[in-house]
């Protein structure tokens, strides 16, 4: 279902732009006003990430904002309450990221049904191996959502071919070796390992780590589906403030009209 | 039949997929290593020269007068270059390092001993050497800092979260995501994803098969129980693994802190404070609030001040296998001190944990009975925590001193 | 026929005749512990039980490599417990006090090293101790002061003189003449009256050994040179005892402090700047004045910083037996820092003197050779000295904000 | 000679007096002083201490003195000269007193022959057993010059005839345990070692260690041939200043008329 409706936006646009925000960073308020922005400035789909205290998959921008976030007082609760709220208002699909932990001690089936109910399509758990994920497949598929799998370059193809099997909506390709935030080279490498990915799964892919710029972004058309903007836009809102977030967005693609 | 890396319900295997490859390539060093026993001789002769291995196993004649019940024995993992049981592990890893052809080592550390421990063998092999420490360790850890240093090692101060140790290992698995093709990630305990638990604990194992031997040999009995402190668990499971198949009861000690009714420990298994969750790359019992956010620990030893404890431990638990309680910060300082004087061992404060329920249960025993303490490493390298316990006065005065001394020059 | 107590010229025992019983009393008690082989017996197993004797002897490969010459070998005393050879002296002292009855020990103690061993052996057999020290030293080693308390000595902070370890000595055998009936004073070194010298080379012979056996073992042949630092005396007398009937190349190396063209120095024997004289007990090299009056001795090792040197060693000086030479304090620090980059070894300041010798010599032999180093101890006890001599400010701005919370409380 | 000097003065005096100074604390001059002082008050023999830097044998008072008096720069000359003065000026015995060292450094002969031409009588040398004064005895006998040796209450009878046998001028008898300058109980147990000390010789003996007032010569009347007051006046001098002196040591024995 997801996978189709990105498709179908494809059909406007050759490359769908996916952000990021971290719940409650800076403050409930700014998020539904960055995510408002975004969605007026036409990115396609969004993550939204319920912060954790042991990150290990994000690099500093991100982590530093799980930690301000919680140290706000932000709970899972108040994020799903977030998540629904943004989900009823705003006409685009939301996942929810989070590492494993936030499911498991909620209860993954309970979490999985709590998303259902707010109208969130599905999760990307960057912690869960498929192998490790048995549990979690079960509650997606049971609520109908979208578990979203992470590929790597140095994934293999036997195991692309494992992964790509229970992904649903979309394939998350990591562009590089590192976490979140770094700059990435887009290259030749990039080109080949996209092409493996695309060999591994009919789902849109989505291109992340690193995207920061038009140039990125223009380098991805046509070898990616999604680009996903993460820590440049959490950068932007730290410089530039919410207003910076709907022309940095908007200055990435071309207007629709051209 | 369960699956690899589970010790029943724990353990698993929770790592980003950019560095599935990497542990496929450690699992796979590490089976090789273990099937051929010529690195285990290896080990041995490296553990045996570079270190003071075998340990002795010491009887503690004072102690054991004192308390007149079962006859004291202490596993010297103290006498270890660099102090502490740590060397094991260390010097293992080194060596699957060198067979898996790196040339670069991380690890993260909490009180210093593990990061010295990992610099000392990454000085000795030649590989380049990052520590990450959270800020507050460097500050209050910092001869360990001035070693690691001296040793060629960079040291990177964690600035995000709690800034301890569960935040270094965070920050080591940031930093292996990113350069795993020529870095391994020296794990300090048996905990993370697998294989580290079983690793670890293999390379430890070689206090519990010394100590099996040695007590035999000195007694003709195995012991009653053993008694070892528990923070990731590395120098327990290293001294219980000797003895799991033994009628020997294996007795783990937590951090009581400043008692387990005030919140203020690091007691994963010896509570009811703890839960099972999912991080850092593995299933165990969490001290996590209900969200699943980590919790602040606490204790007067660094080195058992974390919110996990290694899925082995965890299982042999819920199989009723290890008993586990925990020590006060109180009761650490009063058996380190009794210690010292009765028998000029200085246990570090962490080891001291073991002791306190070691003398809680000796009178009860019978002076046909024996028991063993592990002592896994040495205190004089935490004389400013162990000054400061003590409220030493001279002590502050020289510190005052050598702060003037400074200033004037 | 020479003397008992006499090396050629030196040595002998030049004592108020108060101490002359003990001292009949003394060599009485150590000739039957000489002749009686259960004694040696149970020495070695108490160090073997509760120290981690036999000490392991590392090939530095290493420092083998940069220097490009003879394989280097390095005696591991760092790994006694305490953390230097001085454990092996107050072991056995501490068995002939308890063959002798006797319930008290008394030392001096300089760097703070034989003060920690002896307070430690004192506890280890229920002896009650005393400890010397200058009160320039105890101001600059509080932290073995620290662990001397907390080991049940008290420590006697010595006022008068250079408020050295000299003066500690002479204050040691002034609570000797008053309390010997039940008190041994265990000097720290092989210097002193007959039957110290002798006594103490006994007890550290073990050193030498074990070296021995260990050198033949690993390669095969006798090393062609070995280099130990020279302080009193006894690291030094322990390591070449294995030798002495050898064809190997004894070196010496005492503390050459801002060298020996500034006086600032130590050295007795590797200078002409020291001469023969009557001091402390026994006759030897000391660095004196025209008048006898001894003089002040500058090493940035406190444990080498010392006017006398063992009659047994001046002995063997004079036939040639053993070679002398000096390393200076900047020397010391730069082969200090190489050896823990190199090999992960943290020798004590006192020790690194050995290694700057063996860094000289090594590149001019050839890999045929091999020569051996005594790691007297380890270095980590030194971190006040060392941080200071590396200059460290990280290792400052420690003890500025340890100072402030110390005053803030 | 020096024996014989004693004995005569002791008919005079049933208990002599000795006493001792540190050559140059506080002052040469202050030393001088003091030595007129006792030789004014009766004191029948002095010693002179030449100080040394491992003085091991002394208590704190006379450590103490022993170190000042070489912080103000005195040498063995100068000590050597004060010596030389002092005997010609005045007309008593003189020993000197020093650690080996002293003599060693000096050349052990050239030592003696300079307290000869001094008019100095002998010495006391306590870190000196005769096991090792072979050269000392020879040099001594050659300028005939008596070497004080000293007994103890832990010498053995064999070891006090050995010792008494190359002993000239008195026997100095140490009479405790310990160093200079700490109260002595003069008991039964001092009686008994007196006795053993006379059985060994028919030297005058002298008794030192602890004798500081009236009452502890008093006890020493008939049992010692001297009384040895040694740290007593160095803190007698320390406390009421030269001035003390005479009154000090002329309160320690009845006045010679009565
Ligand atoms: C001396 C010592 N003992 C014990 C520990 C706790 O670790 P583990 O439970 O892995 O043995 C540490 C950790 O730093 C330590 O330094
Ligand atoms: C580590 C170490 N080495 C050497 C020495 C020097 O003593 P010796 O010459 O008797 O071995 C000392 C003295 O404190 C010491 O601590």
């Amino acid at each position: 279902m997801l996978a189709e409706t990105l498709r179908a936006k494809q059909r406007e646009r050759e490359i769908l732009l996916m952000t990021h925000i971290v719940m409650g960073y800076p403050s409930f308020d700014d998020s539904l006003r960055v995510v408002e922005a975004m969605v007026e400035a036409g990115v396609e789909i969004m993550e939204l990430q319920i912060p954790f205290s042991e990150p290990i998959a994000d690099g500093p921008v991100i982590l530093h904002a799980n930690q301000r976030s919680l140290q706000a007082g932000s709970s899972v609760e108040r994020c799903l309450a977030f998540g629904e709220e943004v989900a009823k208002r705003f006409d685009i699909p939301f996942l929810l990221m989070s590492y494993y932990n936030i499911l498991f001690k909620y209860g993954v089936d309970a979490f999985a049904k709590r998303m259902a109910e707010a109208g969130l399509v599905g999760a990307i758990v960057p912690d869960l191996p498929p192998e490790e994920a048995d549990e979690y497949l079960a509650a997606m598929a049971a609520h109908d959502l979208a578990p979203v799998f992470i590929l790597s370059p140095s994934t293999t193809d036997e195991r692309m071919a494992r992964i790509t099997r229970v992904t649903k909506g979309l394939v998350y390709c990591v562009a590089r070796k590192g976490v979140t935030g770094q700059d990435t080279s887009f290259s030749d490498d990039l080109d080949s390992y996209l092409a493996r990915c695309r060999a591994a799964t009919d789902l849109p892919l989505a291109l992340g780590f690193g995207v920061k710029d038009r140039a990125d972004v223009d380098f991805l058309r046509g070898r990616a589906d999604l680009a996903v903007i993460g820590t440049q836009t959490i950068r932007v809102v730290e410089e530039q403030g919410v207003e910076g977030v709907k022309p940095f967005i908007e200055g990435l693609r071309p207007p629709l009209s051209a | 039949m369960p699956e690899p890396g589970y010790y029943g319900q724990f353990g698993g295997s929770f790592i980003p997929e950019i560095l599935v490859a990497t542990f496929e390539e450690l699992v796979q060093a590490f089976e090789q290593a273990k099937a051929d026993p010529e690195f285990w001789n290896t080990y041995l002769k490296l553990m045996g020269s570079y270190s003071c291995r075998p340990t002795p196993l010491t009887y503690a004649e004072n102690l054991t007068r004192h308390f007149g019940g079962a006859r004291i024995y202490i596993k010297r993992e103290d006498l270890n270059h660099t102090g502490a049981h740590k060397a094991n592990n260390v010097m293992g890893q080194g060596l699957l390092v060198k067979r898996m052809g790196k040339g670069r080592v991380i690890a993260e550390t909490g009180a210093g001993q593990h990061g010295v421990a990992t610099a000392t063998m990454a000085a000795k092999f030649g590989f380049d050497c990052t520590i990450y420490m959270g800020e507050i360790d460097v500050q209050r850890q910092r001869p360990n800092v001035f070693w690691m240093e001296r040793l060629g090692a960079t040291v990177i101060p964690v600035t995000e979260g709690t800034r301890t140790l569960k935040d270094a290992i965070n920050e080591a698995f940031r930093d292996w995501v990113s350069a795993m093709d020529d870095t391994h990630y020296v794990l300090g305990t048996a905990c993370g994803p697998h294989p580290f638990p079983e690793m670890v604990t293999w390379f430890q194992s070689i206090i519990g098969l010394e100590a099996r031997r040695q007590v035999l040999e000195e007694t003709g009995q195995l012991p009653a129980r053993i008694y070892a402190c528990v923070g990731g668990g590395s120098n327990a499971m290293g001294i219980f693994s000797g003895f799991l198949d033994d009628d020997v009861e294996l007795v783990g000690v937590e951090a009581g802190g400043r008692g387990l009714e005030t919140g203020a420990h690091a007691a994963r298994l010896a509570s009811s404070d703890a839960s099972l969750g999912v991080a850092q790359g593995y299933k165990t019992f969490f001290l996590q609030d209900d969200d699943g956010q980590m919790k602040e620990t606490h204790s007067v030893a660094a080195g058992l001040d974390y919110v996990g404890v290694s899925p082995i431990l965890s299982h042999l638990k819920e199989t009723g296998r290890v008993r586990f309680s925990a020590a006060t910060d109180t009761e650490v300082v009063d058996a380190l001190s009794l210690t010292i004087r009765k028998e000029g061992l200085i246990p570090a404060l962490e080891s001291a944990h073991g002791f306190v329920q070691a003398f809680k249960e000796a009178p009860t025993l019978s002076h046909d009975d024996v028991i063993i303490i592990n002592q896994s490493g040495r205190g004089d390298k935490d004389i400013f925590t162990v000054a400061d316990a003590f409220e030493d006065p001279g002590w502050k005065q020289f510190i005052r001193d050598k702060a003037k001394e400074y200033d004037a020059r």
